[in-house]
C-alpha cells in the first residue's frame, strides 16, 4: 500500500491546517496572500489528483476505494472550490479577520467530499459526510451579524444533524440485515427483507437531503438564501456533487435492483423534484433563492441518470454534475459580483448589468443558459447523455417530464437575461469585476461552452470513471 | 406563305413583357420614351400577328403549328411553355395585338400630362404581352399563368388612379371577384391534372375523346366553367366590370371591353372538345350567357355614366358570346367576340373622347349637343352603335346574326327570342346614349372641343374596322370566318332571310324608340321614370346585387374572420396563456409550502419518508398478492 | 435552402442598416442567428441539427426583447412567448431524436445520429408512428401549425425588422426541412400514418390564419398570420407524400422565404419611419413612396400567389402534388388563394392607395441601402417565378435522395 | 430473556422519541438533545448489533464511538450557533426564525 494513493486527501488536510495557522501568524494585512496561496495549493492538488486519476486500489480492507470514479469527483470538488475562492473575491472582506478560518473551512468541507467520493464503506462515508457538514453548518452562519445567516446556519444545523440521524439509522438497520457496512461485500448479504427496505428508504432520505429531492428539499432555499454567497455556490455545487457520488456509489453496488427497484422510487421523486422545482423557481425574486431552486430542479435531473442505471445515464451524472460546477459557478460568481456592487440579491440589482458590464453579463446568461440545457452549452450535452439513458431504460414518461420542464425552465433564467439586458437602473457606472473574479467568470465560460461544443474529453473521463460499475 | 413569321411568334408576347421590363427598371423617368416604346413593342407584335395571320389564313395552313419549351419539370408534372398557333390563335391575336395598338396609340393623348405615363405604358405592355401568351397557350397551364398575369394587369390598371378610393375599390374587388373564378378554373386544371396527366390542349383533347366517366367530365367542365364566368363578367360574378370603369377609359376600351373580358369567351372556344362533350354543361353555359345578356341590357337602360352604360352593354354582349358558346354556335361566338371588339373599343375609346373633351364628366345628362364640337367623336361613335345594334352590313350585324340564327336553326328558339329581346334592348340603349349626348336638346357644354388627331385618328380607324371586319364571316365571303375558326363535327346553317329581317327590324324599332322618346320627346321620359318607379329603382340599383354581395361579406367572411379572431386570441392563445398562467400560479402556490418555519420542513421530510415507506409497502402487497 | 439563408441573411443586414443603440450587441446576436440557421441546414447529424436549432432561439429572445417594439403584447411577452413556446416544442422533438438515437443501437446494433444512416435502417411501425407524432409536434410547432400557432403572430410583431425577416423567412423553413429530410426520410411508415392528421391541420392553417388576417389591423399581424396560412400549403405539400407535393413544399418554403422577407423588410422600413404600423394610419402612401410601394406590391402579390412570382409556382405544385392524395382538403385549401387574395389587396390597398394623406408628406423614400432588401428579394421572387426551372434544378439535387424512400410508401401507406 | 429484538424495539422507540422532539419542541436547544436522542438510538443499534449479529469484530462498537465523537462536534457547534442567535434576537424558539421563507 502507498500512501501516494492519498495525497490528495492528505495534502488537502495539510492545507486546511496550514492555513488556519497562517492565518494565526501572518498579520492582518498580510492575509490577503491566503487567497493565492489557498488557489495555488489547490491546483497543485488539482494536478495531483489528474496524474491519480486512472489509479485503482482498495485500501484498509476496501474501506477506502481509489479508483476513476472518485477521481473524478475529486478532480470535480477542488475544480469548484478553486473557483469558489476565486470568485468569492471582494466579498469576504467582510469576514473581516476571520477570513483566514473561512479558507480553512472551505478546504476542510473540501476534504469531507473528497472523502464522501471515495468511502467504501458507510461509516467512512458518514464521516466523510459528517466533515462536510459541520464544516457547512459554520460556513453558513458565518455572517454571524447577519440574522439571515445565523438563521441558516441553524436551520441547517437541525435539518442537517437530523438527515444524518435517519441516514444513520438506516445505516444500522442495512448493517443488522448484511452484517457488514463496506459497499462491495453488501450485495452479496443482501437479502430482501422489510428491515432491509426501511433500510435503504432511510439511506436514501439521508442522501435525498443532501442532494435536495423533494420533498427533502425545504432546507435548501431558505439555507442558500441566507448563508454567504461563496458558500451557496460550494454548497449547491460541492456538496451536492459529493452526494451524487456517494449515492451512486452505494446504491449501484451494494443494492442490487433485481430484488428490489429502487430506479423506480428515484423516478418518481426525480419527476416531483423537477417540477416542483421548476415551478417554484418560476416566481423567485431573489437570484440565490432562485438558483437554489434551480439546483433544486438540477438535482432532479442528475438523479435521472440514476434512474436510467445504464452507460449513457451514469455518463450523464458525472458529465453533468461536472458541467454543473462551471456552469452554476459562473452563475454565483456574477451574483456575487452583483452583490458586492449593489449589496442587492433581488434579481432587480441585474438591471441594466448589460450595460455595466457586458461581459459579466453576457458569461451570466451562458452560465443561465447552460442550466436550462440550452445548446452549444454543456448543459445540453449533458441532459442528452441523461436523457438518452432514461429513454434507453425506458423511462420514456421521465424524459417528457424532464425535457419539457427544462424548457420552462428557460423562462426563470430568462427573467434574468431580460434584468440586465433591458432592465434599467439609476446607476449606470461601469463595474469592473477583480481579476480573480473575472478569472473565475473567464473559466466557467470556457467550461460551459467547452464542454458543450466539444464534449468528448469531459466524456471520456466520464466514460473511464464508470468503469468500475459495469 | 410566311411560314418564318411562325417561328417567330413568341416575340409576339416577348415584346411587350420586355417593353414592361425596360420602362420598369430604367425608363420609368421618361415618360415619353417609355411610351414610344411600349408602343413599338405592340407595333412589331401586330406585324408579326399579321404575317402569322396571313400565313394561317391566305397560305391556307390547315395543321396547327405548336411548338413547347419546358417550365417547370419534376417527376409527374410539367408544364410547359409554349405556342399553339391555329386560326382561333390567329384572330385573337389579330384582335388583341391591333386593338392594344389603336389604344396605346390614342392613350398617347388621353393620358398626357398624367404624373404616372410611364407606369400606364408599363401596364399597358403587361397587359398586352399577358393577354398574348394566354392567347398563344398551348396547354391550360400557361393559359392559367397568363390568365392571372392578365388579371393583375387589369387590378394595375383599374387601380391607376389609385388616389380615389373608389379606383381602388374597384380594383380589389375585379381582382377578387376574379380569384372566385379563377379558383374554380384552378380547381379545373388540377382534375385535369389529375385525371389526365397532361395540361395540353391536344393532349387533352385526344384523351377526352376516348374518356367515358361523364359525371367526372361534368364536375370538370363547370369547375373550368368558372373561370370564364369571372374574367368574362357573367352572372353571377359580373359585379366587377361596371366597377372597373373606374380605370382610364383607354383602358376601359382595352381591357374591359374588347379582349380581357373575351378570354373567358376564348377559353371556352379553346377548351370546346371539353365542354362539348358534355351537354349539360353546354345547356348551363348557355342559359348563364343569355340570362346575362338579357340582365346586363336591362341595367344598361337606365344608367346615367357614359362608361356604365357601354360596360353593361359589353357584359350584355359578353352574354351573348356565351350563349353562341353554350348553343354550339362556336364559330358564331368567336367571330362576334372579334366584330365586338372592335366596335366596342372604338365606342368606349369614343366615349373617353368625350369624356377627355369636358374635363372627366361621366354623366350624360350633363352632356348634350357634342355633335357639332366633336363631329369625329360623334359620328364614330354613331358607327358603333349601330354596328352593336346589329344594322346591316356594319360587323355587328354579321356577327350577332349568326348567333340568332344559330339559336334559331339549332332549335333553340327560347334563347333566340331572348337574343332578339337584347338586340332590341340594346338598340334602343345605345340611341339613347346617342340622342341624349350628341344630338339632344341639351344647352351642350361650352369647353367642349374636339380630340387632338392622336386620338381621332384611332377612332377613325376602328370605325372603318367596325365597318367591314363582319364581312369576313358573312355570306358575301363565302363564310371565311368559318372556314379557319372552327372544331370537329360544326355545323354550318345557311342563312335565314327571316332571323335577318327580324333581327334588323327589331334594331330599327330600338333606334326608333330612343328617337321618339329621348330626341322628339314625345314621350316623356322622366314621367316613364315616375310611373315604373319600382323598376326602375331595382334596374339602376343593379337588382342591388352589389349591395347583396356587400351584405354577405361583411356579414359571413368578415363576421367569421373576426368570430376565428376572437377564437384565436382567446381561446388558443387563452390556452396557452392559461398553462402559462396554470404553471406559474402553480409555482405561486407550491412556494408557500415554504414556512420559514424549520420544524415544518422536518415534518415534511418525515412525511415523506412514510409516504414513501407507504408507497413500497403497497407495492410489496401488490406483488405478494 | 442556404441560398435562402444567404439571401435573406444578407438582406435582413442590410434593412436593420439603422439599428442605432446597441449596435455591436445587435450584430453579434443576428450573426449568431444566421450561424445557427445555416448550421441547421447544413449539417446531416441530427444531434449537431438539433444543437444549431436551438442556438438560434436565444439570440432571438434578446433581440426581440433588446430591439423590439410592444404593440397589441409587449415585446417582452411575445419574445417569451415564442421561445418558451418554440422550446417545449423542441423538447417533443428532442424526446424524438433520442429515441430514435437510443432505437438506432437496437435496430443497427451501433447508436447513431447519422440522417443517412439511420434512414437505411428499418424501424418498427408502431415505433415509427410514435416518433413522427413527436417529430409533427415538435417541427409543426416551429412552423406554426394549427393550433400551434400562437407564437408566430405575436412573436413577428414584437420581433425587430431583422429578426422578422430571418424568423419568417428562414428559421420557420427549419420546421418544414426537418419534417422532411428527417421526418419523411427517416420514418416513412410513420409519416404515412400521420400525414392525413397533418393535413388536415394544415387546411386548418391556410382557411383559419386567412380569415383572422381578414381581421386585423397591425400590418405585422397580418403577415404573421399570412405566414400561418402559408405555412399550411407546406404542410398540406409535405403531408401528401409524393414527390410533387414536397418538391412542391420546398419551392413553397423557398417562395414564402423570400416573401415574408421582404415583407418584413418593407414594414420594418415603413415602420421606423412613421411609428405606426396600423393600418387605419395609413393611405396613400404609394404618393410619397413609390419604391416602398413597389416592395409592397412584391410581397403581397407574391404572397397571394400571382403566376411570375415564385410562390405561384410553390403553390400550384402543392395543389397538383395534393390533390391526387386529398381530394376534399386540397378544393378547400385551394379557396384560400381567395381570402389570401382579399386581405392582401385590402391591406395594399388601405396602406398604399387612396387619397395622398399629407400627414405623410415627411416620409422618405427608400434609398440607399435601404434598396438592397427590395432589390435582392424582389429579384429572388421574380426570377423563381419566371424561370422556376432554374430552382427546380436546385431542389431536384436535394430532393433526389427522397424518391427511393418515398417508394416505400406506399406499402405502409394509408391510400 | 431479553433479545436482539428488545434493543431495535427501543432503539426504534428512541428514535421516535426524537423524531416527536423534533417536531414538537419550540426550544432550539430542546431540538438539539432530541436530534443526540435520535443519534443514540442508532448507538444502541450499532451496539446490540454487533454483540448479536456480527460478532466476530468489534466494529459495531467502533462505530457508536465515532457517532459519539460526530455527534459531540454537531452540538458543540450547534450549541454555539445557538447562542450567538440568542445573543442577537434574544430568543431560542425556533418559532421566530422565519424571516427566511418563501
Amino acid at each position: 500500500m502507498s500512501w501516494t494513493l492519498l495525497s490528495v486527501e492528505i495534502a488537502l488536510a495539510a492545507l486546511g491546517s496550514v492555513l488556519l495557522m497562517l492565518g494565526l501568524l501572518l498579520p492582518e494585512k498580510g492575509r490577503r496572500v491566503m487567497q493565492p496561496v489557498a488557489v495555488i495549493a489547490l491546483l497543485g492538488i488539482l494536478i495531483l489528483g489528474g496524474g491519480l486519476y486512472t489509479a485503482q486500489y482498495s485500501l484498509f480492507n476496501g474501506n477506502y476505494q481509489i479508483d476513476p470514479f472518485g477521481s473524478f469527483f475529486k478532480l470535480l470538488f477542488v475544480a469548484a472550490g478553486i473557483l469558489v475562492i476565486l470568485s468569492a473575491g471582494r466579498y469576504l472582506e467582510r469576514f473581516e479577520e476571520r477570513v483566514n478560518e473561512f479558507y480553512s473551512f472551505m478546504i476542510f468541507a473540501l476534504l469531507g467530499m473528497v472523502v464522501m467520493a471515495s468511502a467504501g464503506e458507510l461509516i467512512t462515508l458518514y464521516i466523510g459526510l459528517e466533515l462536510m457538514t459541520v464544516s457547512f453548518y459554520i460556513l453558513t452562519a458565518y455572517l454571524l451579524q447577519d440574522k439571515l445567516s445565523a438563521e441558516a446556519g441553524l436551520k441547517y444545523l437541525i435539518l442537517g444533524a437530523l438527515s444524518s440521524a435517519i441516514l444513520l439509522f438506516g445505516i444500522s438497520l442495512v448493517y443488522a440485515v448484511t452484517g457488514t457496512t463496506v459497499i462491495a461485500d453488501m450485495a452479496a448479504q443482501f437479502s430482501m427483507q422489510p428491515v432491509m427496505i426501511a433500510g435503504i428508504i432511510l439511506i436514501l432520505t439521508g442522501f435525498a437531503f443532501k442532494i435536495s429531492l423533494v420533498p427533502f428539499h425545504m432546507w435548501a432555499p431558505d439555507i442558500y438564501q441566507g448563508a454567504p454567497i461563496p458558500v451557496t455556490a460550494f454548497l449547491a455545487v460541492g456538496s451536492k456533487a459529493a452526494a451524487f457520488a456517494a449515492m451512486v456509489r452505494v446504491f449501484v453496488i451494494a443494492f442490487p435492483v433485481s430484488t428490489f427497484d429502487w430506479p423506480l422510487l428515484l423516478a418518481i421523486l426525480a419527476a416531483i423534484t423537477i417540477v416542483v422545482g421548476n415551478l417554484i423557481a418560476l416566481v423567485q425574486t431573489d437570484i440565490k433563492r432562485l438558483l437554489a431552486y434551480s439546483s433544486i430542479a438540477q438535482a432532479g435531473y442528475i438523479i435521472v441518470g440514476l434512474v436510467a442505471y445504464n452507460t449513457y445515464g451514469l455518463k450523464g451524472v458525472l458529465f453533468y454534475a461536472m458541467l454543473y460546477v462551471f456552469s452554476n459557478m459562473g452563475a454565483f460568481a456574477a451574483a456575487t459580483i452583483v452583490e458586492v456592487e449593489t449589496g442587492s440579491t433581488d434579481i432587480k440589482a441585474f438591471n441594466g448589468l448589460a450595460r455595466r458590464s457586458p461581459m459579466v453579463a453576457a458569461i451570466m446568461t451562458v452560465c443561465m443558459l447552460s442550466l436550462a440545457g440550452i445548446p452549444p452549452t454543456a448543459g445540453f450535452v449533458g441532459k442528452f447523455y441523461l436523457f438518452s439513458g432514461a429513454i434507453q431504460a425506458d423511462y420514456l414518461w421521465l424524459a417528457f417530464v424532464g425535457l419539457i420542464m427544462s424548457m420552462i425552465s428557460v423562462y426563470y433564467y430568462l427573467k434574468v437575461a431580460k434584468a440586465m439586458y433591458i432592465g434599467t437602473n439609476d446607476d449606470v457606472s461601469a463595474i469592473k469585476p477583480g481579476k480573480a473574479v473575472g478569472a473565475a467568470l473567464w473559466v466557467c465560460l470556457a467550461g460551459t461552452l467547452l464542454f458543450g461544443l466539444y464534449p468528448g474529453p469531459l466524456s471520456n473521463l466520464a466514460q473511464v470513471a464508470i468503469q468500475i460499475f459495469l | 406563305m410566311f411560314a418564318w413569321s411562325l417561328e417567330l411568334a413568341w416575340l409576339i408576347v416577348l415584346l411587350p413583357f420586355a417593353a414592361f421590363a425596360l420602362i420598369g427598371l430604367f425608363l420609368h423617368r421618361w415618360p415619353r420614351l417609355s411610351a414610344y416604346l411600349s408602343i413599338l413593342a405592340i407595333g412589331l407584335s401586330f406585324g408579326l400577328s399579321v404575317l402569322v395571320a396571313a400565313h394561317v389564313f391566305l397560305g391556307g395552313m390547315q395543321e396547327t403549328f405548336e411548338v413547347s419549351m419546358r417550365w417547370l419539370a419534376m417527376p409527374g408534372l410539367n408544364v410547359d411553355m409554349g405556342l399553339l398557333i391555329d386560326g382561333l390563335t390567329a384572330v385573337m391575336l389579330i384582335v388583341v395585338t391591333s386593338v392594344a395598338l389603336l389604344v396605346q396609340i390614342y392613350s398617347w393623348g388621353y393620358m398626357h400630362g398624367d404624373p404616372g405615363f410611364s407606369s400606364y405604358y408599363a401596364y399597358q405592355s403587361v397587359f398586352a404581352g399577358a393577354m398574348l401568351g394566354l392567347v398563344l397557350a398551348n396547354n391550360f397551364g400557361q393559359l392559367f399563368v397568363f390568365w392571372e398575369l392578365v388579371g393583375l394587369a387589369s387590378y394595375l390598371l383599374i387601380g391607376f388612379w389609385f388616389g380615389r378610393h373608389s379606383a381602388k375599390n374597384a380594383a380589389v374587388k375585379a381582382f377578387i371577384t376574379n380569384r372566385v373564378g379563377d379558383f374554380g378554373l384552378l380547381l379545373g386544371i388540377l382534375f385535369l391534372q389529375i385525371i389526365f396527366g397532361t395540361l395540353n390542349f391536344s393532349g387533352l383533347a385526344a384523351e377526352v375523346a376516348g374518356y367515358t366517366n361523364t359525371a367526372i367530365l361534368i364536375v370538370v367542365s363547370i369547375l373550368l366553367l368558372a373561370g370564364p364566368i369571372g374574367k368574362s363578367a357573367q352572372f353571377p360574378l359580373h359585379v366587377w366590370l361596371p366597377d372597373a370603369m373606374e380605370g382610364p377609359t383607354p383602358v376601359s376600351a382595352l381591357i374591359h371591353a374588347a379582349t380581357m373580358v373575351a378570354a373567358g369567351v376564348y377559353l371556352i372556344a379553346r377548351a370546346f372538345f371539353i365542354f362539348s362533350a358534355t351537354p349539360e354543361v353546354m345547356m348551363l353555359i348557355a342559359v348563364i350567357g343569355g340570362f346575362t345578356a338579357l340582365f346586363a341590357a336591362t341595367i344598361a337602360l337606365v344608367q346615367n355614366d357614359i362608361k356604365r352604360i357601354l360596360a353593361y352593354s359589353t357584359l350584355s354582349q359578353l352574354g351573348y358570346m356565351v350563349m353562341a358558346m353554350g348553343i354550339g354556335a362556336m364559330t358564331a361566338g368567336m367571330f362576334h367576340l372579334m366584330t365586338h371588339a372592335f366596335f366596342k373599343s372604338l365606342l368606349f375609346l369614343a366615349a373617353g373622347s368625350v369624356i377627355h373633351a369636358i374635363a372627366g364628366e361621366q354623366d350624360i345628362w350633363k352632356m348634350g349637343r357634342l355633335k357639332d364640337k366633336m363631329p369625329i367623336t360623334t359620328w364614330t361613335f354613331v358607327i358603333g352603335a349601330l354596328a352593336l345594334a346589329g344594322i346591316p352590313p356594319l360587323s355587328g350585324f354579321w356577327s350577332k346574326d349568326e348567333i340568332l340564327l344559330g339559336a334559331f336553326a339549332g332549335g333553340y328558339t327560347g334563347l333566340y327570342l331572348l337574343g332578339t329581346l337584347v338586340a332590341f334592348m340594346t338598340a334602343f340603349y345605345m340611341f339613347r346614349l346617342i340622342f341624349v349626348v350628341f344630338f339632344g336638346s341639351g344647352k351642350g357644354v361650352e369647353k367642349a372641343h374636339e380630340s387632338p388627331p392622336v386620338m381621332t385618328i384611332p377612332l377613325i380607324i376602328l370605325a372603318v374596322m367596325a365597318v367591314i371586319a363582319g364581312f369576313v364571316g358573312s355570306p358575301l365571303m363565302d363564310y371565311a370566318f368559318a372556314r379557319f375558326v372552327t372544331y370537329p363535327g360544326a355545323v354550318h346553317y345557311e342563312a335565314s332571310t327571316m332571323v335577318i329581317a327580324i333581327s334588323s327590324l327589331v334594331a330599327i324599332a330600338g333606334i326608333g324608340l330612343a328617337w321618339a322618346i329621348y330626341q322628339k320627346e314625345w314621350i316623356n321620359h322622366l314621367q316613364m321614370r315616375e310611373r315604373f318607379s319600382g323598376i326602375y329603382t331595382l334596374l339602376y340599383n343593379k337588382y342591388y346585387i352589389d349591395e347583396l354581395y356587400h351584405w354577405l361579406g361583411q356579414r359571413f367572411v368578415y363576421g367569421t374572420a373576426k368570430a376565428l379572431f376572437w377564437f384565436d386570441i382567446y381561446v388558443v392563445n387563452g390556452l396557452v396563456n392559461g398553462l402559462a398562467a396554470l404553471t406559474g400560479g402553480a409555482g405561486k402556490v407550491l412556494r408557500y409550502t415554504e414556512t420559514g418555519q424549520v420544524q415544518t420542513y422536518a415534518a415534511y421530510m418525515l412525511a415523506g419518508v412514510i409516504v414513501i415507506v407507504g408507497l413500497v409497502v403497497l407495492a410489496g402487497f401488490a406483488l405478494l398478492i | 435552402m442556404l441560398l435562402l439563408t444567404n439571401l435573406i441573411g444578407f438582406s435582413a443586414v442590410y434593412a436593420s442598416w439603422k439599428v442605432a443603440d446597441r449596435v455591436k450587441e445587435f450584430f453579434s446576436l443576428l450573426l449568431i442567428l444566421i450561424t445557427g440557421v445555416m448550421g441547421t441546414f447544413l449539417t446531416t447529424d441530427l444531434f449537431i441539427f438539433f444543437m444549431f436549432y436551438e442556438v438560434v432561439v436565444i439570440p432571438i429572445y434578446l433581440l426581440v426583447i433588446m430591439f423590439g417594439s410592444s404593440k397589441r403584447v409587449t415585446k417582452e411577452y411575445a419574445g417569451m412567448k415564442l421561445t418558451i413556446y418554440l422550446l417545449i416544442g423542441s423538447a417533443f422533438l428532442l424526446v424524438a431524436l433520442v429515441a430514435l438515437f437510443v432505437k438506432s443501437k437496437a435496430i443497427l446494433g451501433f447508436p447513431t445520429m447519422d440522417m443517412f444512416t439511420l434512414a437505411s435502417a428499418d424501424f418498427p411501425i408502431g415505433f415509427q408512428i410514435f416518433e413522427f407524432v413527436l417529430m409533427a409536434l415538435g417541427f409543426g410547432t416551429l412552423l406554426s401549425m394549427f393550433p400551434f400557432h400562437a407564437w408566430s403572430p405575436d412573436g413577428y410583431a414584437g420581433a425587430p425588422t431583422a429578426v422578422s425577416m430571418i424568423h419568417a423567412g428562414v428559421l420557420k423553413k427549419i420546421g418544414g426541412y426537418g419534417l422532411i429530410r428527417i421526418g419523411l426520410m427517416i420514418l416513412p411508415g410513420g409519416a404515412a400514418y400521420v400525414a392525413p392528421i397533418i393535413a388536415v391541420l394544415a387546411l386548418g392553417n391556410v382557411v383559419y390564419a386567412a380569415f383572422i388576417c381578414l381581421s386585423q389591423k397591425d400590418l405585422k399581424y397580418i403577415v404573421g398570420y399570412s405566414s400561418v396560412s402559408h405555412m399550411g400549403y407546406v404542410l398540406i405539400g409535405i403531408a401528401a407524400l409524393n414527390l410533387i407535393s414536397i418538391n412542391g413544399a420546398i419551392i413553397m418554403m423557398f417562395a414564402h422565404g423570400v416573401m415574408a422577407a421582404l415583407f418584413f423588410a418593407m414594414i420594418g422600413n415603413l415602420y421606423e419611419k412613421s411609428h405606426t404600423r396600423n393600418v387605419d394610419d395609413f393611405g396613400g402612401l404609394a404618393h410619397q413612396m413609390p419604391r416602398l410601394a413597389t416592395g409592397f406590391m412584391i410581397a403581397g402579390l407574391a404572397s397571394l400567389g400571382l403566376p411570375g412570382m415564385v410562390n405561384f409556382i410553390g403553390e400550384f405544385t402543392i395543389f397538383v402534388g395534393a390533390f391526387g392524395t386529398y381530394k376534399v382538403l386540397t378544393i378547400l385549401a385551394v379557396s384560400g388563394i381567395i381570402f389570401t387574395a382579399l386581405y392582401i389587396l385590402r391591406t395594399l390597398g388601405a396602406v398604399l392607395f387612396g387619397p395622398r394623406r399629407p400627414e405623410w408628406d415627411h416620409l422618405q423614400d427608400l434609398k440607399g441601402v435601404e434598396m438592397v432588401p427590395l432589390l435582392v428579394l424582389g429579384a429572388a421572387i421574380l426570377i423563381g417565378g419566371i424561370a422556376p426551372f432554374t430552382l427546380m434544378d436546385l431542389i431536384n439535387l436535394g430532393v433526389g435522395d427522397l424518391v427511393a424512400q418515398l417508394g416505400s410508401l406506399q406499402i405502409g401507406g394509408m391510400f | 430473556m431479553i433479545g436482539f429484538q428488545h434493543y431495535l424495539l427501543l432503539a426504534t422507540i428512541l428514535f421516535a422519541v426524537g423524531i416527536y422532539g423534533v417536531l414538537s419542541k419550540r426550544n432550539a436547544v430542546a431540538v438539539l438533545m432530541s436530534i443526540e436522542l435520535m443519534l443514540n438510538s442508532v448507538n444502541l443499534n450499532f451496539v446490540a448489533i454487533n454483540r448479536y449479529i456480527v460478532t466476530d469484530q468489534a466494529v459495531g462498537q467502533l462505530f457508536a464511538l465515532i457517532v459519539i465523537v460526530v455527534a459531540a462536534a454537531e452540538v458543540a457547534v450547534g450549541l454555539a450557533l445557538i447562542i450567538s442567535i440568542f445573543r442577537q434576537r434574544k430568543s431560542v424558539s425556533l418559532n421566530d426564525f422565519n424571516l427566511l421563507k418563501w
